[in-house]
């Protein structure tokens, strides 16, 4: 490892001197800052560091980001991604990508790298809506938006970006909200530590196209009774009296009030991020308003050998059991003659 | 069992070039008879092209016309260039065999039918009312009947095996027959399938059972009145080996990443006729070769150019479908700059088309293929041994001149095989990498004078942080930039890029006298049959020449001036007249296509008639 | 509708004439019969069936069934067959694709197409190697697999395609055995009865590049040990005395003996296919050998307006409320004037 | 509220052509007071000529350059057909503006600012060291300070608005002057007003204030000394509406689809500048248009053609990028033979390039971006108003010829406006679509003997069953077929059935002498500024003809002998050379490209010159 200088780096050595292109109060704003934070904490020499991303508003971060930057083509980061960490797994790779870019051209991409378990980190900015194209329906808007492409009221049913992910063997899944600088900080930090893909859904707000998209659950008034911060090893708790809780009950979710029906904080289920299947974390992607609060956090977080490593091991293991390959007898490999 | 059967025989009539068709079912191992009879004939000496013929992707109905599967190879004591316009000798496993390839060989040709397959049920597959054998349909060529299934199991009689895989090494015994015929040795034949088989000494035994079976038996029936012998040709000195395009191409392309010290990243989804280049390079792994199959093309080729970005060498190899996937991804690598070798090897479309089949059909796609204006070098391979050249060539240029750069080859450069001259490594060309590691005065898109090739500044080193992108540049800062007047001068700097390389690359060369009535300008691999079309015409004193292009963008700087010195300009090209429009464009010159889109080679013949053709009408 | 003729249908009905071009032994001969008995007996008329195809072995299907067929270009059925039934919901339409042309090229319109649950039926052969192009690994090959491509082993985590499946809210999920006759052609006749999406897992041997492929489940003798059968509203039981079955306990999924530890066959997990919320059936698709027996039968069935029922209501509605369209009055509309 | 304001104003003096540029932040709403300053003066009789100038794909920062939005229209007595060169009054709202296009205006031209907004943060913005209303670098020009903002607000003081809303009016202020200054009715946006804002009273009120504020402004301040009436033009006669070109080709897609009964499915993934395509088709439910948002470029290709298959008209929209995704589907498209529709909006390339500038550099792509031979008909759209007529001709040619056919537009002639008059129904062209329907001797390929079409036999009628795909097939049956013959007469009969087109269209017409020196060939939205160019020449009287090509595959018959006619042949293309490169090959004529890549349209001064040096050489 090189490392560029001895310093502390700062925020500010992660800040580029490009103007920032965004429109004023776009959530896009506060995931660069706490990228911008986060990065100095992680131990990592800044030039380690490379960010993909497609097409799309959110897809301009890298050029804000004073590190080494790809801005590609639209839905191919995770592609060109995997090429970066095959190539020198010693990166730092980030996948910048919002909901167009990640689930509707870029789909297969992105569940490809997640099976394959990559050792990258995705942003995925959800603004539920194409911001750079002006305002189209994107595949994670709601059932009967109207947009401009679809002024009768869209008939798509979203995705679930999470159980999508998690159906593609996602070994890090959680979820987060642009205006939590906090537990946006502390996602980020825990994806840059997981080994292999880590994928984080990050709710964006959209001021110019979709403004107040999240607000039914992160409105100031009614957030702690809509939403759930999953931590793991504690019970599933909320509420602004934190009174509420999750159990498990007729083989599956429900909320309870603790103290009524005699339900105690005990009965609650406890969050477990690193159970082995992921079914624990779909069910919990499943939780959907109004029935349940919109759960943030770590859904999942398990070990599984990474692409890129395996890759490497199956290298290193050949060269050290073959020996480095000559090439005058590549050449002359197989059934040759002289003349 | 291991030693060495000499072969008996009538006194051999020299003969100076033989072509060989072997056809049968998909399931009668055709290639591999053919492959060891091209290896052997290599081994003694000759000159050797070959053509293997595959039933489409399919698997057609054993016995069916859709499943025959055909090789055909041509092997000579001079110098050849073809599998040969029409066989000498064609050996028919089946019905279905005769059938599709019959009209191939010439009257008084030599046929070799396995009668054993001649029942009913196979002749009505093979849409036959009645039967060939019997018919008097055959009467005109010199047809010998062999019962080769039954000689076969009486062949391995010795042998505990079920009677399927006795009756799959009817190819050996098939093959013992030919080598009888052709006075052939059979020890690369035996040490063939001692490596091939070493895990199933039974199948070793049951094939060589077979091999000297067939031997045996032409000794012993008498089938033959006389035995052939094909002296060796001259060759320049030096070790030889025989090799496929697809095998060149990796080679060339480990060769080439040696030379630069790169290591390569090879990202690719199979495809017929490109999989086997992958399935090579994964092989390769102690030459620092990382090969990932990627879930399509698209992403192949994303990943290729992150490859490359990250400072690897990047490679794609796909066909035609896949080739047209990867344009937008190709637009991309022209704007980002970076060095990168995508392979098409061409096979016949439109779409899907004729999976198994040759085409030239992809150059203007190679070309042109791309929203914009987004120009790349490209390439073409002429024969199977020249695909190590080109391969080595297109990394050359990726490097040096930080682009995308295509390298086209298509399905019959690709799996036929010729003898080639295996090089030394210290005369390999050398390839510089120049990473850039200086900080001071970075600009991603400060270009070299000469070259106007952007740095290659790769992430994890330190000062060089910076950021790339399908945007358009700011030439030098490499900032996104949308003034009118910068587009243009990156636009016309990215042209004028791929312009420069006609200073670095050799000056067309005329195969015969420089000036005259007739040129054949041509590229990629109607290469043998052009040549072996000028040994006909030249014998017979027509006068024609040729110039045979590898570099197709740009061209050889002198190839305006050679155009101009010939008073007719034919272009043989396996599609519509792709070359001939750029030549005619570029040159104003009459160029004329000699078109053939049947997805096959030409015929040296069709080439011959072409120009004499040309001839009568000046 | 237009009834081409009055004699009930019969396979024969639906057989082409061309030859079938798939090697003796393929698992896909099965299917094709199964497939070509299912449909006479589903009262629709032959030429209301369209059958759409990618690229592979098993794409080759179309031309062996005497409807109409179009086989098109590798991974990409699920978008012509969306288009196909936009066009015209009247059509009974069949996606036929193998692992390779659905998950690995075709993964994002595949998802797509089950989140917006157009109305037809995917059978997927899935027989996890590449066959047509003769023998590399697929995304559903197994870990360190050694294929042409992969000749030190594969390093790409398998995709479980009916995890995918429900991770993109797939209304009908289901998996039978390319040898089970009967199995099969039940699964095909009830994905033919689902409105919405029906999605079949078959799992198809490839005789030539991946032979057996599926033995560890499917050879006679272990068969009933490793496999069970799902069917709606019966308990989950099997083993060859039908004396094993799956209890939910700890909140996960296990297999218990009945009569040992007191387990009795009440105690078993009932099937139910028509759950509101994908979880359950997303954990029946994680059950994996050694561990569990493989599922088979209907893992999810349940009701979501389909795409192109909704498309056409918002057509048929725009047409009530507004009344068709008036050519000479479009051409005229905003700001016109005279001169 | 809703009387009609009177100007009062002194004596007008009389043009005939004024050219205005709007200029201000994305924020501003420029384009809007752009589009309303268009309709009144369409409205009032003028020829009109648009050119929105966005901001690229991004969202700048207020106040920065690259945020900074333009619309340039030019309004005349007389036939104009280019927003104009320059313009002659620039109105330009902060110092970006100003910054951006004070180089385009020309010496003592006016120039109209908005002195609020040159504070030191806006200035530092847009690189300004000092301001340059006060250092004197705007002296040659005709300055008009205005305080905008503090005026707006002042006008609007009776309205109950947060300030940020009544800021966002100083549009309508602006304009108001313009329209005292030119002396346009205020009835047309009085009333486009009150429709757009009909839920919001406030609004309406709001912006009229301010309308009226800047014309109650001029007469208060007297801030001109004279003012201008720009006559009516002379229109043949009709109705007549604005139109921009993607409007158009909306409108022509659903007339045709009408024309033809055939209904629509349009399958398209959102891209710029090819979005309004997508938005305006899909509020026409009520004709029978189908749309489909898909999830990207090659599933919307294939929905569109298993649309076309299931017989509805099937198709897609993009751009360059799009249409790079599409290459592999068009492929199929060619060898299915089904009726599709492939519209590409041309912008800036390579790669994502210059999202909202203009270019013409797509026409090899849509040529040749397909593997293998796979000819498919192209046509484009030479102006605004004419995308309508091109979308009915695509979609006659793709039903009569059984073909996909791919029109080309661009991001110039999608986005800007003109005077359009509005054909009646019955002037349409008739499509006639003949859905196979007959089970007797039904044969999926076999051909009109006329266009070579095959039938369009749709899913749901009984007895036609068939199949159909990517592989060759054989001609007549469609049944897959390999064999080589077979494949060359089927690549021969696609590529003749679209040479047959060329029987079935118009002879390309000379504009000017049809012998001479020089001629302009040129195609799509270079046709505006040409004609103008022409006007400019011919009134200087340089001889120069033009030809302007709708059909580029296959081009008009009489084309090669036209351009026999001429001594010199210039080709003004937003390419390098890309219709040039196909004239030179097909005819052998020494065309000349003028090439411009800025992302925008030619100027006519700039085809003048080219033009006037022509004459010089010769
Ligand atoms: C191949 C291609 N198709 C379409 C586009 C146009 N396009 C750019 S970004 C985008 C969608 C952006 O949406 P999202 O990914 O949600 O990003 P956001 O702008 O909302 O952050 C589209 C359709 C493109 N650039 N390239
Ligand atoms: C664009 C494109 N890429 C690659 C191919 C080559 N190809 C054809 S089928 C196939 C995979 C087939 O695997 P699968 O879908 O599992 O089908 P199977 O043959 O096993 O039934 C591939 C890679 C192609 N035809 N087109
Ligand atoms: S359009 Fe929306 S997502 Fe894009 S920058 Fe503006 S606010 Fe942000
Ligand atoms: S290769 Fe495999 S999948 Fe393909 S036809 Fe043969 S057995 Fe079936
Ligand atoms: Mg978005
Ligand atoms: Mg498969």
């Amino acid at each position: 490892m090189t490392i560029s200088s001895n310093a502390p780096l700062t925020k500010k050595d992660f800040s580029s001197d490009q103007d920032i292109r965004w429109c004023p109060g776009c959530g896009d704003y506060s995931i660069l800052s706490a990228v911008q934070n986060v990065l100095p904490t992680l131990d990592i020499p800044k030039e380690k560091y490379v960010f993909v991303s497609g097409i799309g508003c959110s897809s301009r971060f890298p050029y804000y980001m004073n590190t080494y930057g790809f801005h590609t083509i639209h839905g191919r980061a995770p592609a060109f991604a995997t090429g970066i960490k095959l190539a020198n797994p010693d990166l730092s790779v980030w996948v910048i990508t919002g909901d167009g870019d990640a689930l509707s051209i870029g789909g297969n991409h992105l569940i490809h790298m997640l099976r394959r378990n990559v050792d990258l980190n995705v942003l995925l900015f959800n603004n539920r809506i194409y911001g750079l194209t002006k305002g189209q329906y994107s595949p994670t808007s709601e059932f009967g938006k109207r947009t401009k492409s679809s002024p009768y009221g869209s008939v798509d049913h979203p995705f679930n970006p999470l159980s999508v992910a998690l159906g593609a063997d996602a070994t890090f899944v959680a979820r987060t909200v642009d205006i939590y600088p906090a537990h946006l900080k502390e996602t980020i930090a825990r994806a840059a530590a997981h080994r292999g893909s880590s994928f984080v859904e990050i709710y964006q707000n959209c001021n110019i196209f979709n403004d107040g998209a999240f607000s039914s659950m992160t409105e100031k008034t009614i957030r702690n009774d809509q939403q759930i911060e999953l931590v793991h090893g504690e019970p599933m708790i909320f509420g602004k009296e934190r009174d509420q809780g999750l159990l498990f009950r007729d083989e599956g979710l429900e909320v309870a009030r603790i103290g009524e029906n005699g339900v105690t904080e005990a009965d609650l289920l406890v969050h477990d991020e690193a159970r082995a299947r992921p079914s624990r974390a779909f069910q919990l992607s499943r939780m959907e308003q109004p029935e349940f609060p919109v759960p943030i956090g770590v859904f999942r977080a398990v070990h599984r050998p990474t692409f890129d490593s395996e890759m490497q091991a199956q290298m290193d293991h050949t060269l050290d059991a073959e020996g480095p390959g000559k090439l005058h007898e590549l050449l002359n490999e197989g059934d040759v003659w002289e003349v | 069992m291991s030693t060495r059967t000499e072969i008996k025989h009538p006194a051999p009539q020299q003969v100076d070039r033989v072509v060989v068709r072997f056809a049968g079912d998909s399931g009668d191992g055709m290639q591999v008879t053919g492959n060891q009879f091209t290896n052997t004939a290599a081994f003694a000496g000759n000159d050797v092209s070959t053509f293997p013929d595959f039933p489409a992707e399919i698997r057609a109905p054993a016995g069916s016309l859709p499943g025959v599967s055909g090789f055909q190879l041509n092997f000579a004591s001079h110098d050849i260039h073809t599998p040969g316009d029409s066989p000498d000798v064609l050996v028919a496993m089946n019905p279905a065999a005769l059938q599709v390839n019959l009209k191939d060989l010439p009257l008084n040709g030599l046929l070799i039918v396995n009668e054993d397959n001649f029942g009913e049920k196979n002749l009505t597959m093979a849409g036959y009312q009645t039967n060939p054998l019997e018919d008097g349909s055959l009467d005109g060529y010199r047809t010998i009947k062999v019962p080769l299934t039954t000689l076969t199991r009486r062949a391995l009689e010795s042998v505990d095996m079920p009677r399927k895989q006795v009756d799959r090494c009817k190819n050996f015994f098939a093959l013992g027959i030919m080598y009888y015929l052709y006075n052939r040795p059979t020890a690369p034949t035996e040490s063939f399938l001692k490596r091939y088989f070493a895990k199933r000494p039974e199948l070793v035994e049951a094939n060589l059972l077979a091999l000297r079976g067939g031997i045996a038996y032409c000794e012993a029936a008498r089938i033959f009145q006389t035995t052939y012998e094909v002296a060796k040709a001259e060759f320049p000195p030096g070790r030889y080996r025989n090799i496929n395009g697809n095998s060149a191409l990796a080679l060339g392309l480990v060769a080439a990443s040696q030379q630069a010290s790169t290591g390569i990243l090879m990202a690719s989804y199979p495809i017929t006729p490109a999989s086997d280049v992958l399935h090579a390079l994964s092989r390769h792994k102690r030459f620092g070769v990382m090969t990932f199959q990627a879930e399509d093309e698209i992403s192949a080729i994303c990943a290729a150019i992150g490859g490359a970005y990250a400072g690897k060498l990047g490679i794609t190899a796909t066909s035609g479908p896949g080739m047209a996937l990867k344009s937008e991804a190709l637009g991309l690598a022209v704007a980002v700059e970076l060095p990168l070798v995508v392979i098409d090897v061409q096979r016949g479309g439109p779409s899907t088309g004729l999976p198994t089949k040759t085409e030239q059909a992809d150059l203007f796609q190679a070309l042109w293929g791309r929203n914009s204006e987004a120009p790349i070098p490209i390439i073409a391979a002429a024969t199977p041994g020249d695909c190590f050249w080109t391969a080595i060539e297109a990394v050359r240029l990726a490097i040096k001149y930080m682009t995308p750069v295509i390298l086209l080859s298509d399905g019959y450069v690709a799996n036929g095989a010729e003898p080639w001259l295996i090089p030394s490594v210290e005369d390999l060309p050398r390839i510089d990498v120049k990473y850039r590691t200086d900080p001071e005065n970075f600009h991603p898109y400060e270009r070299d004078t000469d070259t106007l090739a952007r740095p290659w500044a790769i992430p994890g080193t330190p000062g060089l942080e910076h950021r790339i992108g399908g945007l358009e540049k700011q030439n030098v800062t490499g900032h996104v930039n949308y003034d009118g007047e910068n587009h243009e001068m990156m636009v016309r700097l990215r042209d004028q890029r791929v312009r420069n390389i006609e200073n670095d690359i050799a000056d067309a060369e005329v195969n015969g006298p420089d000036r005259g009535k007739a040129l054949i300008v041509a590229w990629g691999s109607t290469y043998g049959p052009i040549q072996s079309a000028l040994q006909t015409l030249r014998a017979d004193g027509v006068e024609v020449s040729h110039v045979h292009l590898r570099h197709l963008n740009p061209m050889p700087k002198n190839l305006g001036d050679i155009l101009q010195r010939f008073e007719q300009i034919i272009v043989p090209e396996l599609n519509l007249g792709q070359l001939t429009t750029l030549l005619r464009a570029r040159y104003l010159v009459d160029a004329k296509v000699l078109s053939k889109v049947q997805g096959m080679p030409f015929k040296a013949s069709e080439i011959v008639d072409a120009v004499r053709q040309l001839g009568s009408q000046s």
